[in-house]
């Protein structure tokens, strides 16, 4: 906590607000977790987390970090573009997994499977 | 501090023996790894706790105790964490092997019978 | 005055991104379903790399992002993980 | 000669003949009887040799350093008395041989037998001539082993087999207690050596541990010899060929016993406890052998109980407090050795030229074999106690001393010399019986062969030993007596009492006795007659009190039902049980040793309360607990959780500042989270049932005690938690690793410096862990075999291939493809990136948080990612992985780096570091450190792919079996 | 600075280090690599073994700093008479085993050459190191490589008794690293000798918590050394294991005893000050219940690799109750028995096989209730031509022999060296009661003398099951470098019975040494007289 | 020069990655972060990815933009949903099947980042065969809006890209 007194306040007034809202969306996204009925709808709230609100905490760390250094720190870009990328595998293995097994006990919540396409001539 | 981490290993112990005494092959293996937790934490806890003290020296540093944590038990951590992945890999594979061979994933590879 | 002002900000974060935790946790717990633990192991993995990415502002050291940038690379592998087993009962076919 | 070769020789080369023989071919009879002939004769000629040194009085010594510190030296001693008895080893061995040598059939495989018997010799000749009575022990355990091998020596037979057995285990028992018994005496007197201990008869006497040591010595003596309770073994030890019983059984093994009670007499006889217990077991054993010797219907059965008998008599004798019953004694042991020896010979020149043994068969051989009929009944006289032959002798001298010995209480002195002659009388009767069952009465018919007069030389050893019976019953004091003198001097030293050899005392107490006895014994006899004709098996009165089905009852039960009961109560197989007692265990230690010297908390200040991780900690608790409670029914839940305690120990580690243990512990969460999931396809399913919930009574208490366990583990480790981190810690180590990590080790990260530099050998170790268990699981899973619930392909992927089947045009994997069109894009583009990682981690290992452990597992992942969104043909055709090679070079680089040292003249793992300087890139760091990192890396790599990849290999063999499997199922049907 | 001969003290970890890790890389590609640099290491640290031997009788400790790091910072090795006898032990098992092995045990399964050069790397770290922590990475390199040779072949009974023994040990070594930790943590030291030499200044108040931690180090120990009644997972895993690999697992069990041993003697020793002999009492007490066990035991059981992995007990119990009584001439016999009962069970157990080759499926099932004391109905033979004896082949005469060897050293009867094992442990014992005789001595005297007789008992019924009763023995196709490696063991227990006086003050001398460690404490305590640091 | 860099593009964003992790930009850093950015576009290749050719990359700056201020908004749109007490009952949510014309299998997964990348939307299923793409939609007001959102916003300017 040192080095924080050393940064001037127009600095640490944003990065306490993004601080502050990163890890408000991501409480947000985890109480969707719990309030959220289906599992369809849960699966939605914890990108919340993964999205503005790393997005917002990575800023923060990166002005912080940028200006007691008196340089600029990058470092954060690269968590939120593998959040980015990784996000997407989870969910959607999660939710095809979840298809999968509702589908299987014949849930009306569900879409069926699709109608056999025609076949594709060559 | 102290008291907090002290419990918490507690709980990680507790939890481990109680799996480690189940019958079933995969109760025991989830009990060793929050035994190993449990010990982890243990080992590292004996070189004091230093919460936000720098972890690595500056170049040409002669550090002191007075800044920086004892880095010995880290040390030794790390030993016992790759030996407790390696173990359980084994332990894993031999009660797959066990479940097979036997049929069945009691740890004594056969049902009680009562 | 900085001090105060990032301090305050960082531990309220750091509380939040705990409870947030909490949540996930307690919808391990609950489940219903394999798919919400999964889902719920996942917010945890976000929560606990967002919650380091804070305490490496709150201690000023740089050495704790490598940690938080493992989590986000390497935390998705053990839920997709999960989720293929899920999906088609076994992790690798 | 010297007396320490002779001495050598006499013992050696017993021995070394065994071997010899034992190397013979199979067929060669003759050679092998040649052989142990000569050494018997090579021994005798010892044992003149030494005839004049021991008539002077001398004792021949030799002493060799064996176990100098605990008191054991290899002494060979040879007294009077030890004299003797090689005497009769060495000329009755020879008698022996030349006789079994016509006994054994030609088709006996004889060199082995010779080879037993060779090796008994030179045992039972250590046994006389040890000057160490641990050294006389060893011996003494040797003549049991050889005499097990020689009675069992027609193994083929149910009855040698058990008669082997049960002599070993009584006679081995015995000089295990003799062992023991021994130890005590050396403990009395300060040493094992047998002139010694002789020299400390006082002090033993009178020493607190005088009755142990005499019963475990005792012990020792009556087994041997065959004495009441632990007779039974003997009869049975009759299912050897008769040469061995007419060597063992009259003349060496038996009398092993009371060598040793005569040889010790000296050092612990003449107390009232020595008589109680030597004496008493002689008489009920004189009385009860020759009762039950008359009841024989076997020929060397009754031999055999007659032999127990006449040892009985003889361990009286030296039972009494008196010299002159030890002289009887020693007169009795030569005495007895010449006739029985000689009738064991007759009856088995009776048994091989007639096919069979029992008396009530046989009848009327006077007219077929006349001459061994002469020597029988010659001998049996002797037996018998008739005059002027040997055993009249001592039998004369036997009754003297039961009229005149001091008994310690006057019950026994009373019935002592009406017990001598009842047992005489029924010596005279079985004798009878011997002699005129087998040799009297009508020629038989039915017998299985066709009896004659047997080889001249088979009778050979009959007549030297019968000549010897009537020539030392004649001219006692001219013959037999120098010898006998020689022994009783040696013992008794200085003691010695007046003792008269002559054949004729006049008219006294003793030769009524004898003439008493003797008529009874024909009455007996006549009287009997009836009773033993029948087929009636055994003696009355006590038939049913046959020691052998005792011993052996009991046997059963205690090395065998009991044992088992109690390995059963004592043990278990079961793991759960175990892991209770080490858990038990361990907390019990723990709490003894606090509870003991006691300990609180440290006087350290508690550090404030940081309410996250406080909060942090609530989670972990809860993942922790809630995995305990899930992993019964809900495996994945609760490997969720692992997960999630996992992160919290992970994120414990970056808040009290270790970083690269959060980086190691983040990686094989991964890691080990994904090789579970592979594990839980093998795995049974497991609901939970309605009706399991309920758990019943004894479940419930076990639960609880488990409970009770797991809170006591809990609290006790949280205590040494507590107290540990409330203490100073020393810092002795961490000061010296802090001020040299940089300087010395080349390092900023100081973790990593002690991992590859100051304690490298630990790391290099580990690696060694790590490849061990990935080569095991690799071999272990080779063979692996899924069990039959486990063997079918997965439900999702079943149900999906009948969907896509349904759908026209579509080949199976399609749809899986289509699922994974983008997370397979996806990842595929992560590969890369995450080597870019792992080598990030690995380079900047040394002064920054990383290093080869973690950079190999980041590589493992990528790899494995690859096999989870790509499938394992897709991936291992793209990606040539040889993990062995990885293992294999990891190891080397490792261990190379370590040994690069000694090229530099440093020991093992000296590291080596220097900032090169390179154009462009500028100043580089240079260790060898890195080196045995990158080692550590290709390693840790190479062993998890081996384990990860084996274990998804187990899927791929699952699916090609499938089809094949359905494809036979079908045919069944 | 370091003359070759200095080497010399690493050479037994390196050797199958480096021998291991190259068999991996050469791989399935050409078996005569993989066995020729088996043999040459096995052999290798046979003649180390000796040469090393004959380095400890010098009066000086020899110490190693890995690393040229000062012994308090670093790691050392340790050479003293214990380590080099323990060091002679495993080479001559292992070459043994080896050879063994090579007739066609490897072939059972993946890996069997490197991870039996791992396993003999581990025993030998363990052996020499003398440092606490370092000590556990060699116990766990032992156990790692041990895992895979119990394993070694699969099959139901191997991996079901490999899941206990695996995870048995796995929570020793939880507990291992829970007592190594506190030990870093109230004394700050790693080093053995450097926590021996703190033993006596540890403050009051921390004493009882490094008792702790050293009882729950004991329990690890105690837990590998299979005492009663933490030892149950080992007549199993044992007499699951493939021959050769029980055979070179036969000398596992004794690592818990040389750790105890020194260990225990080395901290607990008379200069302990407040904490001099703790837990000796349980020590002597486990040893007794372990002999009574493991007697018992050997007595409930008909099969051979079961009776032998009994054995193993008896002889750890044995050993536990002589370094129990605290006196240093016992354990001077200690090691005597140690030496002799490694060498005779290793025979054992490589003799077992042999032995069963030649019975025929399920005999010993019919011999339990036919021929266990004789009781059964006697066998019915024509009087004609039983009076014949049966020539037996030379094979199973080679056998026999070898069998009864065994017996006799497992029985402690002569003329082997296990007579005078027991010897060497009882006679120092009674002499040393000088006024009295303790009740403990009686006990131990008894539990000795009886444990040999449950031997004997359990041999013979055995043996004459194996060798007498079974009708025509069929001639089991035996290798002779199989008969050749058994031979060899037990040649070695004969050579000790003759060479049993410089072998016994050799025993001495290092009991000795184990019970004044000062010797070894300034040994690797001194300051290095070269300069410390691996830089430049 | 394809057969040592068969994906320029990736190799230079490996370097930007390496330099990032480093934080250096010293020549030293440049050469090896090349080094390894070639060698691990290397192994991509070996994992037979197909090649991405963009095109209009002048584009992107404004589609990025775009996202971020779609990410903010539906953050926000979610996370009221979430804390409005009665959010959860009024709300309707569903699955919207889409038909894409889209092949190529970067744009399809940038479109699935993006689609995931906004809260309120997830990417289900695809079907290749026919195309059609499976949408969960937390706040579900009407089908056809959301395909057109899919469709025009997105999928149109990525196949400009990517196609
Ligand atoms: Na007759
Ligand atoms: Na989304």
């Amino acid at each position: 906590m040192n080095q924080a007194a050393d940064l001037p306040l127009w600095a640490a007034l944003p990065v306490a607000a993004l601080v502050l809202l990163g890890a408000g969306l991501a409480l947000v996204g985890s109480i969707g977790l719990l309030k959220l009925r289906s599992f369809y709808d849960r699966i939605h709230a914890p990108t919340l987390g993964t999205t503005l609100g790393i997005g917002c905490v990575l800023l923060a760390s990166m002005l912080f970090f940028s200006v007691l250094q008196t340089r600029f720190v990058l470092h954060e870009i690269l968590i939120t573009a593998f959040m980015v990328v990784t996000t997407p595998v989870t969910l959607m293995l999660l939710a095809r997994a979840a298809l999968y097994r509702d589908r299987q006990e014949g849930s009306a919540e569900v879409p069926p499977v699709p109608p056999a396409a025609p076949p594709v001539k060559e | 501090m102290e008291l907090v981490l002290s419990l918490g290993i507690g709980v990680l112990a507790g939890s481990g023996v109680w799996l480690l005494l189940r019958p079933r092959t995969f109760q025991v293996i989830i009990g060793l790894a929050l035994l190993s937790y449990a010990v982890n934490l243990f080992i590292f806890s004996t070189g004091g706790l230093r919460s936000g003290s720098p972890a690595i020296l500056e170049p040409g540093e002669v550090g002191t105790i007075a800044e920086y944590a004892d880095p010995l038990p880290q040390a030794l951590v790390l030993t016992a964490i790759v030996i407790g992945f390696a173990t359980t890999a084994l332990l894993l594979v031999v009660l797959l092997a066990a479940r097979g061979l036997t049929g069945t994933d009691h740890v004594d590879g056969r049902e009680r019978e009562r | 005055m900085s001090a105060a002002i990032i301090g305050s900000a960082v531990l309220i974060a750091q509380i939040m991104l705990v409870a947030a935790m909490g949540c996930a946790t307690y919808r391990i717990l609950r489940g219903p379903r394999a798919q919400d633990r999964v889902l719920a192991l996942d917010t945890m993995y976000v929560n606990a790399a967002i919650l380091l990415v804070v305490f490496g502002i709150r201690s000023g050291s740089i050495y704790y992002f490598e940690a938080a940038l493992l989590i986000t690379l390497l935390g998705f592998v053990a839920t997709a993980a999960a989720s293929k087993f899920l999906m088609r009962g076994e992790v690798i076919e | 000669m010297p007396d320490s070769v002779l001495l050598l020789t006499l013992i050696v080369l017993p021995f070394v003949a065994s071997i010899g023989a034992g190397l013979l071919p199979t067929g060669a009879r003759d050679t092998a009887s040649a052989l142990a002939g000569a050494v018997a004769l090579i021994g005798l000629g010892m044992v003149w040799a030494a005839y004049p040194a021991i008539s002077e009085g001398t004792v021949l010594r030799a002493e060799f350093a064996w176990m100098p510190s605990l008191g054991l030296n290899f002494v060979l001693r040879m007294d009077g008395f030890a004299w003797l008895f090689c005497g009769l080893i060495t000329g009755i061995g020879a008698l022996v041989v030349l006789y079994a040598r016509y006994y054994m059939s030609s088709e006996d495989p004889v060199p082995r037998f010779f080879a037993f018997l060779l090796a008994f010799m030179g045992a039972m000749t250590g046994v006389v001539i040890s000057g160490n009575l641990i050294q006389l022990a060893f011996f003494w355990e040797l003549t049991s082993l050889f005499s097990f091998l020689l009675i069992g020596y027609w193994h083929h037979l149910a009855a040698a087999r058990d008669g082997a057995r049960m002599a070993l285990t009584i006679t081995a028992t015995g000089g295990l207690s003799l062992f023991a018994g021994i130890l005590v005496l050396g403990h009395i007197v300060g040493s094992y050596d047998l002139d010694a201990v002789l020299a400390a008869g006082d002090r033993i006497r009178e020493h607190a541990l005088y009755l142990p040591a005499l019963l475990l010595i005792v012990l020792g003596a009556l087994t041997k010899s065959a004495q009441f309770p632990f007779h039974f073994w003997l009869p049975h030890a009759m299912a050897a060929p008769t040469p061995v019983s007419a060597y063992l059984h009259s003349a060496t093994l038996v009398k092993a016993g009371v060598f040793l009670l005569a040889r010790l007499w000296p050092a612990m006889a003449g107390t009232d406890a020595w008589t109680w217990t030597v004496g008493l077991a002689g008489l009920i054993t004189m009385l009860i052998g020759a009762y039950i010797a008359i009841f024989q219907n076997d020929l060397k059965g009754l031999l055999a109980y007659s032999t127990i008998s006449h040892l009985g008599l003889i361990t009286l004798l030296l039972g009494l407090k008196s010299e002159l019953a030890l002289v009887a004694a020693i007169f009795h042991i030569i005495n007895h050795a010449a006739f029985k020896c000689s009738l064991f010979m007759a009856a088995g020149i009776i048994d091989h030229e007639t096919g069979t043994r029992d008396i009530r068969r046989l009848s009327g051989l006077n007219q077929s074999m006349p001459f061994t009929a002469r020597l029988a009944m010659v001998a049996a006289a002797a037996m018998a106690g008739v005059p002027l032959l040997n055993g009249f002798l001592s039998k004369e001298m036997f009754f003297a001393e039961a009229l005149s010995a001091e008994a310690p209480v006057s019950t026994l002195l009373n019935i002592l010399p009406i017990a001598a002659m009842t047992a005489s009388a029924f010596s005279v009767a079985y004798s009878l019986r011997f002699i005129h069952g087998a040799f009297f009465g009508p020629e038989a018919t039915d017998l299985p062969r066709k009896p004659h007069e047997p080889a001249t030389w088979m009778r050979f050893p009959v007549e030297i030993l019968v000549l010897t019976c009537i020539v030392v019953g004649v001219l006692p004091a001219a013959t037999v007596g120098p010898f006998l003198s020689l022994a009783v001097h040696s013992v008794l030293g200085n003691h010695v009492p007046y003792y008269s050899l002559a054949v004729w005392h006049g008219f006294n107490l003793p030769l009524l006795m004898s003439v008493v006895a003797m008529v009874a014994g024909i009455l007996l006899y006549l009287l009997l007659q009836r009773r033993l004709r029948s087929d009636v098996e055994g003696p009355p009165v006590i038939w049913r009190l046959e020691g052998q089905r005792i011993f052996e009852r009991v046997m059963v039960f205690v090395s065998w039902r009991l044992a088992r009961r109690l390995e059963a109560v004592l043990g278990t197989r079961r793991l759960q049980p175990q892991l209770r007692l080490l858990v038990g265990i361990a907390i019990l230690a723990g709490a003894t040793a606090a509870w003991w010297r006691g300990f609180g908390p440290g006087n350290l200040p508690p550090s404030p309360v940081d309410p996250v991780l406080l909060l942090i900690w609530v989670v972990g608790g809860a993942c922790s607990l809630g995995a305990a409670w899930l992993a019964k029914f809900h495996r994945l839940a609760a490997l969720i959780l692992v997960g999630g305690a996992g992160l919290v120990v992970c994120i414990t580690f970056v808040w009290f500042s270790a970083p690269d243990l959060a980086l190691t512990q983040l990686t094989v969460e991964v890691v080990t989270t994904v090789l579970l999931l592979l594990g839980l396809r093998w795995l049974p399913k497991r609901v939970q049932l309605p009706g399991e919930r309920g758990p019943e009574v004894l479940s419930r208490t076990r639960r609880l005690r488990d409970l009770a366990l797991a809170t006591g583990a809990g609290l006790g480790m949280a205590a040494l938690a507590y107290a540990t981190m409330t203490r100073t810690p020393p810092d002795l180590l961490a000061r010296h690793f802090l001020a040299r990590a940089y300087t010395e080790g080349g390092g900023t990260n100081v973790v990593n410096v002690i991992l590859v530099d100051f304690r490298g050998f630990d790391t290099l170790g580990e690696i060694f862990v790590v490849a061990a268990v990935a080569l095991t699981t690799y071999a272990l899973l080779r063979r692996f075999r899924p069990a039959q619930d486990s063997v079918e392909i997965p439900e999702q992927q079943r149900d999906q291939a009948a969907t896509d089947a349904n759908e026209a045009g579509r080949a199976e994997p399609g749809r899986v493809a289509d699922w994974l069109l983008v997370p397979f894009t996806l990842t595929r583009l992560l590969f890369p990136v995450m080597l870019i990682v792992a080598m990030y981690l690995l380079l900047r290992g040394h002064d920054l948080p990383g290093g080869g452990f973690s950079a190999g597992m980041v590589v493992a992942i990528a790899i494995i990612l690859q096999y989870m969104i790509g499938g394992t043909e897709w991936t291992e055709d793209r990606l040539r992985l040889r993990p062995q090679l990885w293992v294999g070079a990891g190891l080397l680089l490792a261990a190379g780096t370590g040994l690069a040292a000694w090229l530099f003249g440093r020991p093992f793992m000296t590291s080596y570091f220097a900032y090169g300087e390179l154009p462009i890139i500028g100043k580089v760091p240079m260790a060898s450190a890195l080196i045995f990192d990158i080692g550590v890396f290709a390693l840790v790599v190479g062993a998890t792919l081996l384990m990860l990849v084996a274990l998804a290999h187990q899927s791929v063999r699952a699916h090609r079996a499938a089809p094949r499997r359905a494809a036979t199922e079908a045919g069944d049907d | 600075m370091t003359g070759w001969i200095d080497h010399l003290l690493i050479a037994p970890i390196v050797v199958p280090m480096l021998a291991g890790a190259a068999m991996i890389l050469v791989g399935d590609r050409s078996r005569t690599v993989v066995l020729a640099l088996g043999l040459l290491s096995t052999a290798a640290l046979v003649v180390l073994a000796i040469v090393l031997l004959g380095l400890a009788q010098e009066p000086v400790v020899r110490i190693y700093r890995l690393g040229n790091w000062p012994a308090l910072f670093g790691i050392v090795l340790v050479l003293d008479r214990l380590t080099a006898l323990m060091l002679t032990l495993a080479a001559v098992l292992g070459f043994s085993a080896f050879l063994f092995a090579i007739c066609r045990w490897h072939r059972a399964g993946a890996h069997f050459h490197p991870l039996f050069q791992f396993q003999l790397m581990g025993l030998n770290g363990a052996f020499l190191t003398g440092d606490l922590f370092n000590l556990f990475v060699f116990f766990e390199v032992m156990l790692a490589a041990s895992y895979g040779m119990a394993l070694h072949g699969s099959g139901v009974a191997r991996v079901r008794a490999g899941l206990h023994y695996i995870v048995i040990n796995l929570v020793a070594s939880l507990l291992f690293l829970i007592g190594a930790s506190v030990v870093y943590g109230i004394a700050g030291t790693l080093n053995m000798a450097d926590l021996a030499a703190r033993m006596r200044s540890v403050a009051v108040e921390d004493r009882g918590l490094l008792e702790t931690g050293l009882g729950i180090l004991g329990i690890a120990f105690l837990t590998k050394a299979a005492m009663w009644p933490l030892g149950f997972w080992l007549p199993p895993t044992y007499a699951a294991a493939t021959t050769p690999a029980a055979a070179i697992l036969s000398i596992l069990s004794k690592v818990g005893i040389y750790a105890v041993l020194r260990v225990w003697l080395l901290l607990f020793g008379d200069e302990a000050g407040a904490s001099a002999g703790f837990g000796g009492t349980w020590l002597l007490l486990g040893g007794l219940a372990t002999i009574a066990f493991g007697s018992i035991a050997v007595l409930a059981t008909q099969n051979l690799p079961r009776l032998a992995g009994a054995s193993v007990m008896v002889s750890s119990g044995t050993l536990l109750a002589a370094i129990g009584t605290g006196q240093v001439a016992v354990t001077g016999g200690a090691l005597f028995y140690l030496t002799s009962s490694v060498l005779a069970i290793g025979a054992f157990f490589l003799l077992i096989e042999l032995v069963e080759r030649g019975r025929e499926v399920g005999a010993d099932v019919l011999a339990v209730t036919r021929e266990a004391f004789g009781t059964g109905e006697e066998d019915e033979e024509s009087p004609e031509h039983e009076e014949v004896g049966v020539a037996i082949p030379g094979t199973v005469a080679i056998l026999g022999v070898t069998f009864m060897a065994c017996a006799l050293l497992l029985a402690g009867l002569p003329p082997l060296s296990g007579f005078l094992a027991k010897f060497a442990i009882l006679a120092p014992l009674l002499t040393y009661g000088d006024g009295g005789v303790p009740a403990t001595t009686w006990a131990l005297m008894v539990a000795l003398i009886l444990s040999g007789l449950a031997s004997l008992i359990a041999m013979l019924r055995v043996g004459i099951d194996v060798f007498w009763a079974s009708p025509a023995p069929r001639v089991p196709r035996i290798a002779l470098l199989e008969i050749a490696s058994v031979s060899l063991l037990l040649v070695l227990c004969a050579a000790l019975t003759a060479g049993a006086g410089p072998a016994m003050e050799y025993m001495q001398a290092a009991a000795r040494a184990l019970h004044a460690p000062g010797d070894y404490l300034n040994g690797v305590l001194a300051v290095p007289t070269t300069l410390p640091g691996g830089g430049g | 020069m394809r057969r040592w860099l068969p994906y320029p593009l990736v190799a230079l964003s490996l370097l930007v990655l390496w330099l990032l992790l480093t934080g250096s930009t010293s020549p030293g850093a440049f050469l090896l972060g090349g080094v390894l950015a070639v060698a691990g576009s290397g192994a991509l290749a070996a994992l037979t990815m197909p090649a991405a050719h963009l095109r209009r990359l002048a584009t992107i700056p404004a589609l990025l933009l775009d996202i971020l201020v779609e990410i903010v908004r539906s953050n926000n749109a979610v996370a009221r949903i979430i804390l409005s007490p009665g959010g959860t009952s009024t709300r309707r949510s569903g699955f919207v099947r889409i038909s894409l014309d889209m092949r190529s299998p970067h744009g399809l997964a940038a479109l699935a980042c993006i689609l995931t990348a906004t809260p309120g939307t997830v990417w289900v299923e695809y079907d290749s065969s026919d195309g059609t793409m499976l949408l969960h939609v937390l706040d579900l007001i009407d089908d056809e809006a959301w395909v057109r959102i899919v469709k025009d916003r997105w999928e149109r300017r990525l196949m400009d890209i990517f196609e």
